[in-house]
């Protein structure tokens, strides 16, 4: 069947048609034995009144989707002139270089981790929002990019320069060879088995004491040392993920508006007629993985060196998801939008501090209703179809 | 594009500064979230009780002495982040982390700022082993801890085949490793292995152990683990006796092995509380407030009132002058006198061996 | 020892085929990866758990053990029957027509929000399943077994029998294996797609439910994340036994529960979660149908 | 000169024999029509010829070089490239972009060349934008060269399939039903496109149900029935072939 269309079907809303308070006494039942039934009683009568306004929070919500819709469409087509184009660009630029003489360390601190994020979320977006292969394994190559530069340090004193490339290689490859497998694969299988591939990985930096000592991770890694500057102080830091940043930007840009860009989106499209128009789809679908790889690499070094401090716990599969909410709020393919998801996924969770604790309830359910309600995510123009 | 006014926006939005106000901060680090909350928890309420009594008698240097308290959900990535926000938020001193695997890194930060950090719990050696001046303890140290171990299995139990498994963490392994180091020629180990922390089944390294038929088995890791092995072990009709470290010493222990199976079990632990008349005070507060005594809460009450001592002695904020300090000077709280030596540890750490007696934990045997 | 890890291997295997089932009939029927079912599982333990603390308050318990355990197992299966229904109504029914993907991201979504649920209401730290049968059993073949293991191998064994009993038989049994070889032909006769898909979503769960209960007397010790793990391992026992055949989710099961067993005792057991993921890859290349599957070209559907 | 020869080409999916034996040659620069009921294992046929389908015996000779063995892409990097019956264009793409992508093979910048941007690879995207033009006025659809594809009117889409192969810069175009659905005038149309193409020296295979357009273009035809060849002649010769009647045309009298 030709791709997909994606058609939002009508049976959506004939949840809020069953009586309302059916599906509220409902889901309290549900929650009875976890709260006992004061708790059970309060959401109840919450969520019986929520739904009994559905009528108008349906109508409210259909208007605030007619208005977001308008929105963002209006965002897509603003014909800025170039030049104001360009003010907006550099005048952005002016403000980031700026940041560090007038926010204190603590919100550098965030906004280095912002910048590590967007460089994660730019490369699994070229497997997943360009090439259409979901990668729930991404984290292993994150992994493998921050362990490399901390073994490598420590363990034989190369410093940071040095050690990027290898390190940055390393990953690539090993996207590459994940790939291979994953080539004769369907999306679904695919994903599970990118997802094993990803706990394989951490299993072995929990267990292979010897060399990654295990659970309690690698401490004591040199900051990258640049001509005198050493990279320690957390402002000098955020420069050199700024650089980073901007870099890994302009090149995904330019690869995407390329030959290889275009190859990808149409796999992503349709991979039947991508080799029936001359693409060799198996190798593509192999340069992307590496291409993303190359980029976790990147973002892995610049962690280990920013943190000082790697351990099998911060690469679990809950990072992964979180890269991947990233691509898909931001929206499938679309750069801007998927540095905006990595922003709001990374500042949002520091400036509700308090809710910390809900912080992955939300993410779960955001996901639920990002998929039925607005799969192309914020900023992703064309509706994407995440190739069956 | 057009979509880099988005961006814009979103990036001034973040900008904020904190206010600033005048009072002497010391923070608390430990895992306030997770499985391990309650060992947090217990942290939280021995410093506020601390704290509470010296701000009623005035704080310290005449100002209000004010707590920050860091979750660091036992990983060691958030224990880095929280310590570098102590940090920046002006702590003077920290009483924390719990688990070694959060001291140990954090202590790179704390030591870089130059602020002293007591830990009630960390007892892995490498801690203090890394040279900073102003890393203390007021627990003892796995290897004290292994070494009185090894004397009971030598001595008291005069044993000579015995197995040594692990929960492979810095605390876990450090202590198994101690034991088996102090255990010298004289007992033959006949397993030495790793299982995995927060794993369920492990019915089949007990079966491979089974094999080896051992007269002990001794385990360095927490309560939730040593439960399933000991319970696990008796299905398997194993039925040397089992011992393990401070990380078992929780009641939770004895209701998930079952009082039948953890019958017999030894443990190491410093001595009981109850016992030192100087704690008697402490214990009868703790509990009128708080209930239930945690294994830890008599360290961290003494911890918090030896740095509020040594900042009222050093007579500053600054925190070389009080580490100084902490290293000159004699305490004696609820745990009685304590002196810490030039590494940070501190001088006399009796461990004893405790015993679990129908569902309770007793003394048992000294060194 | 071998003959004790056989048993280990054994029981770890009964569990992981009673999840399998699940897997195995959901995804038969709308090729859906259901990546909340391990969590389904996890809510089952919880539930024995809760549900019997609810019974020994009441007195129930000392009243009659077997009485009690039977009614907590009834209850937590339609708790858990109602969790399944109510997420197929919420998160995949919307996205019935919607690219193969997205169900699947919506699947993620629902495992992390259940796994979190549940950390928030029930906290964190690990809870208690009381230690009823002791450590009384009988050896067999030089290895022993306690009453509780056979126990689990028992109903595995049962319950896989009595849904291909149901499956193969009845009424919905057909109308499932209808949907499950082609969903529009089957609308096209007069099958209510939603009744059998809710129906499909339910068996599985109870089934999950069954499983959980098991863990739950098993280990005596339960925490939020245990669904994630053996979620995915009793998804690679579908896919080792041929997803969508209900015989190979079983044979699956133990298969993967002896390898596990066996790769512990003579490899190394801290690499015990890695042994089913690495079974899982190998398969997907040699025999994506698994080995009682049917082979679908799928390649290029 | 022949472009093409078949040989006892089979394919069987399981117990069903798509295709049983079928040989044929096509000579450079014409048009042969395969026609044939639904079912008769024409699209399986094009589905061999162009590699989606490993063939189960049989050869094909594409300029002397055996192609039974080679994956799609390398079979479009010789010299032949095809449309599908229902048509799969890159549907979130703009029609230039449609075009475009489809000269991958022809292009050569890599990684750091896209990178880098040297001089190089301007040039060559630009080469690229400038033939995509060319072939979509081709085709008549210059008027919608920044639409995206998934918009366009069904006759426009299947002309955009038509200039994405021609984009490949073929020698043999396969077109899998180019008019079904289409009306009368729409049909005439794409006949004349079919006849410019040839006049640029293109071969062509057509599948095609409208009588009308096989014998109005073809020069040879091929008649499949269950997968069988029963026969092949000039358009005059086959219309009258009685097994064809039989099999195909019933007893239409002209």
């Amino acid at each position: 069947m030709a791709g997909n269309e994606l058609r939002v079907t009508s049976s959506k809303n004939s949840i809020f048609k069953a009586r309302p308070i059916l599906v509220a006494l409902w889901f309290s039942i549900l929650f009875l034995p976890f709260k006992g039934a004061k708790a059970a009683l309060i959401l109840f009568v919450v969520l019986s009144t929520s739904i009994v306004l559905s009528r108008s929070l349906l109508s409210y919500a259909k208007s605030l989707r007619e208005k977001g819709q308008a929105v963002s469409n209006r965002i897509r087509t603003i014909k800025l002139s170039t030049r104001s184009l360009f003010v907006a660009r550099y005048s952005l630029l002016l403000i980031l270089i700026a940041l560090p003489f007038f926010v204190r360390d603590y919100l550098l601190d965030i906004a280095i981790l912002t910048g590590i994020y967007i460089i994660l979320a730019l490369g699994l977006n070229v497997v997943v929002g360009f090439t259409g292969l979901l990668n729930l394994g991404f984290v292993a190559f994150y992994a493998i990019g921050a362990y490399t530069y901390a073994l490598l340090n420590t363990a034989l004193g190369i410093g940071f320069w040095p050690s990027l490339p290898l390190s940055v290689g390393l990953t690539a490859l090993s996207g590459f060879v994940l790939a291979v497998p994953a080539l004769r694969l369907r999306g679904d299988y695919l994903a599970i088995v990118t997802l094993g591939f990803g706990e394989i990985v951490r299993l072995v930096l929990n267990n292979w004491d010897s060399l990654t000592k295990g659970p309690n991770g690698i401490s004591g890694i040199e900051p990258p040392y640049l001509m005198g500057i050493s990279f320690w102080r957390l402002s000098n830091y955020y420069y050199l993920i700024l650089i980073f940043a901007l870099l890994t930007i302009v090149i995904i840009k330019r690869v995407y508006s390329s030959r290889i860009g275009r190859a990808w989106i149409a796999i992503r499209e349709d991979e039947i007629a991508s080799s029936a128009i001359g693409i060799n789809t198996p190798m593509y679908k192999l340069y992307a993985f590496a291409f993303g790889a190359f980029w976790a690499g990147l973002a892995g070094a610049l962690f280990a060196g920013k943190m000082q401090f790697v351990s099998p716990e911060s690469f679990t599969f809950m990072e992964s998801v979180l890269i991947l909410c990233m691509v898909i709020l931001g929206g499938l393919g679309s750069i801007p939008g998927v540095i905006l998801g990595a922003i709001i996924l990374v500042i949002l969770p520091e400036v509700l501090r308090e809710f910390q604790l809900y912080r992955m309830l939300a993410l779960g359910s955001g996901l639920v209703l990002l998929m039925i309600f607005r799969p192309r995510g914020l900023f992703g123009g064309k509706s994407v179809s995440l190739r069956s | 594009m057009k979509k880099y006014l988005l961006l814009f926006l979103s990036i001034v939005l973040t900008l904020s500064c904190a206010k600033k106000e005048e009072t002497i901060k010391i923070g608390i680090a430990g895992p306030m979230t997770g499985d391990q909350a309650k060992m947090g928890t217990d942290f939280k309420n021995s410093v506020t009780l601390a704290v509470e009594e010296w701000n009623a008698k005035g704080g310290v240097l005449g100002k209000k002495i004010a707590v920050m308290i860091a979750d660091d959900q036992r990983d060691p990535k958030q224990a880095v982040s929280v310590a570098n926000k102590l940090v920046n938020k002006g702590a003077v001193g920290i009483i924390g982390h719990f688990n070694s695997s959060c001291s140990i890194p954090a202590s790179d930060v704390y030591n870089r700022a130059g602020i002293p950090m007591i830990t009630p719990a960390s007892t892995n050696p490498q801690l203090t082993e890394k040279g900073y001046r102003g890393v203390f303890r007021v627990c003892g140290r796995d290897d004290q801890q292994g070494k009185v171990a090894a004397g009971f299995v030598i001595h008291q139990l005069k044993l000579k085949k015995v197995v040594v498994i692990h929960d492979k963490t810095t605390y876990g392994q450090g202590l198994a490793d101690e034991f088996k180091k102090f255990l010298g020629g004289m007992v033959e180990v006949v397993y030495y292995g790793g299982i995995v922390q927060g794993d369920k089944d492990f019915k089949t390294v007990l079966t491979a152990i089974k094999d080896k038929k051992p007269e002990l088995i001794f385990f360095g890791g927490i309560y939730p683990e040593a439960g399933l092995l000991v319970k696990q072990a008796r299905e398997l009709g194993l039925s040397v006796p089992f011992m393990s470290g401070d990380g078992t010493i929780d009641p939770k222990f004895i209701e998930i092995a079952g009082a039948q199976a953890a019958e017999g079990t030894y443990l190491t632990f410093s001595p009981d509380p109850q016992h030192i008349p100087t704690a008697k005070e402490f214990i009868d507060k703790y509990k009128a407030r708080y209930g239930e005594l945690g294994p830890y809460s008599i360290y961290a009450y003494d911890a918090t009132n030896i740095l509020l001592t040594a900042v009222k002695e050093a007579g500053t904020k600054d925190g070389k002058a009080i580490i100084e300090r902490l290293h000159s000077m004699e305490f004696s709280g609820a745990l009685g006198k304590i002196k810490f030596d030039n590494r940070g540890d501190v001088t006399v750490a009796p461990y004893v061996v405790w015993i679990t007696k129908n569902g309770k934990f007793e003394e048992y045997w000294k060194l | 020892m071998l003959a004790q890890q056989i048993i280990n291997g054994l029981t770890l295997g009964g569990v992981y085929a009673i999840i399998a089932l699940g897997y195995t009939m959901v995804y038969g029927i709308l090729e859906l990866i259901n990546f909340a079912h391990g969590e389904i599982y996890m809510l089952g333990a919880y539930a024995g758990i809760i549900f019997f603390g609810l019974f020994t308050a009441i007195g129930l318990t000392s009243y009659s053990l077997p009485l009690s355990i039977v009614l907590t197992l009834i209850l937590s299966i339609i708790f858990c029957s109602s969790y399944g229904f109510t997420i197929e109504k919420i998160a995949y029914k919307p996205l019935r027509k919607a690219p193969r993907l997205s169900p699947l991201i919506s699947a993620i979504g629902v495992s992390i929000f259940l796994q979190n649920y549940v950390m928030l209401t029930q906290g964190a730290t690990d809870r208690v399943f009381p230690y009823l049968f002791g450590a009384a059993g009988f050896d067999f073949i030089g290895a022993r077994v306690t009453y509780l293991q056979s126990f689990i191998i028992a109903i595995s064994a049962l319950l896989m029998l009595s849904l291909h009993f149901f499956v193969a038989r009845t009424m919905i049994g057909k109308a499932m294996r209808a949907v499950a070889q082609d969903r529009v032909m089957a609308s096209l006769v007069g099958i209510n797609i939603d009744t059998v898909i809710s129906t499909t979503f339910v068996i599985g769960s109870g089934l999950a439910a069954v499983a959980g209960m098991m863990v739950a007397m098993y280990y005596g010790l339960v925490n939020y994340s245990i669904g994630y793990i053996a979620g995915i391992k009793a998804f690679t026992a579908a896919v080792l036994g041929g997803i969508g055949s209900i015989p190979g989710a079983m044979f699956g099961g133990i298969v993967l529960g002896l390898v596990e067993a066996m790769g512990a005792a003579y490899i190394s057991s801290e690499y015990k979660d890695a042994y089913a993921f690495v079974i899982l890859i190998i398969i997907l290349l040699i025999k994506p149908a698994g080995l009682f599957g049917k082979s679908t070209e799928d390649r290029y559907k | 000169m022949y472009l093409l020869e078949v040989r006892d080409l089979t394919k069987h999916f399981g117990g069903i024999k798509a295709v049983e034996e079928v040989s044929f040659k096509v000579r450079e620069g014409s048009i042969m029509s395969i026609i044939g009921p639904n079912g008769a294992g024409k699209t399986t046929l094009f589905n061999c010829l162009t590699g989606l389908t490993k063939p189960t015996k049989g050869k094909i000779y594409f300029l002397d070089k055996d192609l039974a063995s080679l994956p799609p892409h390398s079979i479009v990097k010789l010299g032949i490239a095809r449309t599908f019956q229902n048509i799969r264009l890159f549907r979130e793409m703009t029609v230039l972009e449609n075009v475009m992508v489809a000269q991958h093979s022809k292009a050569k910048s890599g990684l750091f060349g896209s990178i880098l941007r040297p001089q190089g690879f301007i040039d060559e995207e630009k080469t690229i934008k400038e033939k995509s033009i060319e072939y979509i006025e081709l085709v008549g659809l210059e008027d919608f060269t920044n639409t995206i594809a998934g918009n366009l009117p069904y006759g426009s889409q299947r002309r955009l399939e038509i200039a994405r192969a021609l984009a490949t810069e073929p020698r043999m175009v396969l077109l899998d039903e180019p008019t079904a659905g289409m009306n009368p005038q729409e049909t005439s149309e794409m006949m004349d496109i079919m006849k410019r193409l040839q006049e640029f020296g293109k071969t062509i295979i057509l599948i095609e149900h409208d009588m009308k357009v096989v014998m109005g273009i073809s020069d040879r035809i091929i008649v499949l029935d269950h997968g069988i060849k029963i026969a092949e002649g000039l358009p005059d010769e086959v219309r009258r072939d009685q097994m064809v009647i039989e099999a195909y045309l019933g007893k239409e009298t002209h």
